[in-house]
Order: structure tokens, then C-alpha cells, then sequence
């Protein structure tokens, strides 16, 4: 019965991952992202490693998410932003939306 | 098959996982986060190395592993916040050098 | 690597034959993971038998405070890098703009009484963590990292703290963290004539000491390091 | 007592892998912070459990920070995303 809630924990895993790496909405992809930390919090917690789920709870909740999306935020082309002077509708190079498959 | 076998070969393909993204994307967000995902791949090894059960059962984890990892989530969080300071830096200055009176 | 300048997408090519690489080398590394699985080579006897002398009786805080001390200390001194780098990058951001525009930050009332509900909660939980780290699970980086979400959600609310780091109160909070690990190799040095060989008596109380300097050290490094992410300048 | 926990884990784990759907599926990007949050949430309860199941006390400290600092993440979308129409 263990071994099936490792299984699951693994395939729920490799499945955020692998969608968090290639969706192509870069939003979606944040927040698979941060979703991704949780599961991988729970599995130190089943792997028997608590100091390491409790620093990675902290920082998967508090800090990466926060961090993510205020990059997020500058690396928008289309939205105008009053506190920066530029205003771009064209892609740029390290823009957030130009994946290609 | 042993739990930490299980966990050990998820982490390797957390890794390959990673490596692949972050070699053929062409977006800077999507890079950082999938070197993270490497990052964590390698974690998931040390940890499932670490996870061990004795004769009668009772859970032994190495202690060793677990503060190396820890030192190393905090360092990966670190990079990871410079790596976006600096990827916003450059979208804001070529886009500003777009823009710019030139 | 050809994939590694920004602009140009890996032929598909390129992307198969990365794939099939990738491939063995994982199935290479799963191979010799089932070779190894059953001749592990394990550091478990000997943290537990060093344990009565370290001064705490939880083995990862041994192992990160006292054992391997040296580590804990370049982790500190790679924090701090990042932290003043990211925070020159901050500033170099926001200084050409000359005045900042006044903004009218519209914080909704709910998001004050929040912060005003959650934040002694916060400090809480990271002074239960820093305490209970001697023991149990818990300890410096934990603390640190629920003390710098207590700063990012007070940034959020306007509050923010003063996190300019050419302060001379965060400068002093930034390097006190490794300033208190190199103060005390030294002051081992001359007490005992090895860097981190602490007294068996005196070892506890000083973990403690060394890592409520490390806690506060590592909440601003990250929260100035957040800082420079943040659209809009260190300041909102 | 010990496997109808274990099956409870399992059951909670199934949702939480269910919710993939409205992350992936959702029209707005509150639906899918939200579907996140719900992530959050699931996952104290799952601790939880493993707590008990595992007899394992520092797993209860986990759940606690998990849940304080739940919050940050949504606070942070609103304020990076909320004044958009989409």
C-alpha cells in the first residue's frame, strides 16, 4: 500500500515536471512550478527527511513563488508599466513568450 | 524493487529531465527553472542514497547527506534569485536599447 | 554545446540526438545505481557516535554546525556574494531614473490586517524553528527562510523593510552571519588550536549563539536578493 | 488503523494529481493559482497523515511552516497579476 503512494508520488513528480518544462504559457508554467516544490516537499517528507521538507516548504511557499512571478511581471513585453519608461510591443530576446517547438 | 532505488532512478530522470530542457529551450525563464529541476534531481539522489532501513525495520537516515543537501537548496534558491535579477536586467536593457533614442 | 546562445532553437536534428545521448547516459547511471544499491557506504555510525560531543542531539545541525563547519561558512559567504551582487544590480536599475515617481500603492485593508495578523506568526514560527533545531527538526536555514517570507509578505503589504544595502544596519546584518562563524574559528583556534573544536560544555549554547546570528544573516541576504527582483525599484 | 491512513494518503494524493486538470485546463491564471493553492492545501493534510503513519514528530513542524506561508504565493499573484482582465 506504501509502495503504491510511492508511485503515485513519482508519476505526480515526473508529470509536474515534464509539464512545467513544456507548456507553452510561461504563467502555467510558474505555477506547475511552484507545484513541483510542494510535491517535491512531500517527498522528502516520505523519504524520511524532515529539516530538508521544512526548508524546502519554506522557501517552495514563501520565497520562489514571490520570485518567480515578480520576474515574470518584468519580463512581460505587452503589459505597460508605469515605473519603467519602455514600453515594447515587439518580442525581445530573453522575452517570456518566445518558446518555439 | 527498494524505495530508495525507486527514488534514486526518479531523480536521475528529474536530471535527464532537465539537462534536456535547459539545453534546447530558447527562453530564459524556462532555463532557470529547468536547471532547478536538474538541481533537484540530483537532491532526490542524495536523499534517496540516504533513506536506509535497518534489520528490524527501523528507518536509519545519513545525516551527512541531509545537510549537504540542505546547504545546497539554499544556495540553489540564491543562484536562482540572481539568475532572474540578471535575466530581467538584460530584458530591461535591450528593450529599453530598442526603444531608445537612437 | 550548440544550444546554448539565447537565440537560436536546436534543430530537431540536434534535439534527437540530444535526446538519444541523454538517454544512455541515464541508462548508464540507472545501471550503476542497481550495481551499488546493495554496497553503500554509509557516515551514519560515526555522526552517532560523535553526536554526545557536538552539543546538540539533532545530527543534521551537528553535522552543519559543528562537524562540518567550514562548509556552513563558504555556504554564508556564497549568500552574501549573491546578496550584494543582486542588490548592486537593484540599484544600478533604479539610479539613472533620477526621482522616482511618486506611486500610489493601493493596498487593500484586507492585505493589512494579513500582514498585521501573520506576521507575528511568522517571527514566531522562525524563533520556534531556530529554537527546536538543537533537537528536532529545525534550524538556522529554516528560520532564515520563514523570517525573509515574513519581510517578502511586508513588501507586498508596502511595509517594506529597510532593505538598501549600502545601509550601514543591513551592511551589519549581511556579514554577520559569516562574521560569526570566522570570529568563532578564530576564537577556537586560540582556545583549542583547531577551527571549529568547541568545548563539550560550552558547545551548545554556542551553536545557538552562531546560529540566531546565522538566522537574521540569512532572512536579509535573501530578502535583499528578493528585493532586486521585485519590479519598481528596493523600495515600492 | 495504520492502512486505512495509508489509503486516506493515497486518496488525498489521487486529488491532488486530479487538480493537474484545472492547473492545465484553466481558462484564467487565477483559476490555476488557485488550483495551486488547493495543492497547498492538500499537501498539509497529506504531511499530516504522514506524520502519524510514520510516527515521525518533525514531519508536524512541516505542515506548520506550510501553512503559515501558504498565503505569500497568492498574496504575490495578486500583486503581480491582478489588475489584468484575463
Amino acid at each position: 500500500m506504501m509502495h503504491l503512494f510511492d508511485l503515485l508520488l513519482i508519476l505526480g513528480l515526473l508529470s509536474f515536471a515534464t509539464l512545467s518544462l513544456t507548456v507553452r504559457d510561461v504563467f502555467t508554467s510558474i505555477v506547475l512550478f511552484i507545484s513541483t516544490g510542494l510535491i517535491i516537499a512531500l517527498t522528502w517528507a516520505r523519504l524520511g527527511a524532515p529539516d530538508i521538507a521544512i526548508a524546502e516548504a519554506a522557501i517552495g511557499a514563501g520565497l520562489t513563488g514571490a520570485l518567480l512571478l515578480a520576474a515574470w511581471r518584468r519580463l512581460q513585453p505587452a503589459v505597460t508599466d508605469q515605473r519603467t519608461h519602455c514600453r515594447n510591443g515587439s518580442s525581445s530576446p530573453t522575452g517570456a513568450d518566445d518558446e518555439r517547438h | 524493487m527498494s524505495t530508495s532505488l525507486l527514488f534514486s532512478l526518479c531523480g536521475i530522470a528529474l536530471f535527464l529531465l532537465g539537462l534536456y530542457v535547459a539545453l534546447t529551450t530558447s527562453a530564459m525563464l524556462r532555463r532557470i527553472l529547468a536547471i532547478n529541476i536538474m538541481g533537484n534531481g540530483v537532491f532526490m539522489l542524495f536523499i534517496a542514497s540516504a533513506y536506509q532501513r535497518g534489520e528490524d525495520g527501523v528507518l536509519i537516515t545519513d545525516p551527512v547527506p541531509h545537510a549537504l543537501v540542505l546547504t545546497g537548496i539554499v544556495v540553489a534558491v540564491s543562484a536562482t534569485a540572481l539568475a532572474l535579477t540578471l535575466v530581467c536586467r538584460l530584458h530591461e536593457l535591450s528593450s529599453a536599447s530598442h526603444e531608445g533614442p537612437e | 554545446m550548440n544550444a546554448t546562445d539565447a537565440n537560436s532553437a536546436v534543430p530537431p536534428l540536434g534535439r534527437s540526438l540530444l535526446a538519444i545521448a541523454l538517454v544512455g547516459i541515464g541508462l548508464v547511471l540507472g545501471w550503476a545505481l542497481w550495481h551499488q544499491a546493495n554496497a553503500q557506504a554509509s557516515l551514519t555510525a560515526t555522526v552517532m557516535t560523535e553526536l554526545p560531543n557536538s552539543g546538540v542531539t539533532n545530527p543534521v545541525t551537528a553535522v552543519l554546525l559543528n562537524f562540518r563547519a567550514f562548509d556552513t561558512m563558504l555556504e554564508l559567504a556564497v549568500l552574501l556574494l549573491v546578496a550584494v551582487t543582486a542588490g548592486m544590480l537593484g540599484e544600478r536599475r533604479t539610479a539613472p531614473a533620477g526621482e522616482r515617481p511618486a506611486e500610489t500603492v493601493s493596498v487593500s485593508p484586507l492585505l493589512l490586517s494579513l500582514t498585521r495578523d501573520l506576521t507575528p506568526v511568522m517571527i514566531l514560527v522562525s524563533a520556534y524553528l531556530l529554537w527546536v533545531g538543537a533537537k528536532e527538526p529545525g534550524g538556522a536555514f529554516q528560520a532564515g527562510a520563514v523570517l525573509a517570507s515574513a519581510g517578502v509578505l511586508a513588501h507586498f503589504s508596502g511595509r517594506s523593510w529597510r532593505s538598501d544595502h549600502r545601509d550601514t544596519s543591513i551592511r551589519m546584518l549581511l556579514v554577520l552571519g559569516t562574521g560569526a562563524f570566522l570570529i568563532s574559528a578564530l576564537a577556537m583556534l586560540g582556545v583549542t588550536g583547531t577551527y571549529f573544536d568547541y568545548p563539550v560544555a560550552w558547545a551548545g549554547i554556542w551553536i545557538l549563539a552562531i546560529e540566531t546570528a546565522a538566522t537574521l544573516s540569512i532572512a536579509v541576504m535573501l530578502y535583499v536578493t528578493f528585493c532586486a527582483v521585485m519590479p519598481g525599484g528596493d523600495r515600492p | 488503523m495504520t492502512a486505512y491512513l495509508i489509503g486516506l494518503v493515497v486518496l488525498l494524493l489521487c486529488t491532488l494529481l486530479l487538480g493537474l486538470v484545472r492547473v492545465f485546463s484553466g481558462p484564467s491564471r487565477a483559476d490555476r493559482m488557485l488550483a495551486s493553492q488547493l495543492f497547498g492545501t492538500t499537501g498539509v493534510a497529506i504531511i499530516v497523515l504522514l506524520a502519524l503513519i510514520t510516527d515521525m514528530n518533525g514531519l508536524h513542524d512541516v505542515a506548520l511552516v506550510m501553512a503559515v506561508l501558504a498565503p505569500i504565493t497568492s498574496v504575490a499573484f495578486v500583486h503581480m497579476a491582478g489588475d489584468e482582465q484575463r
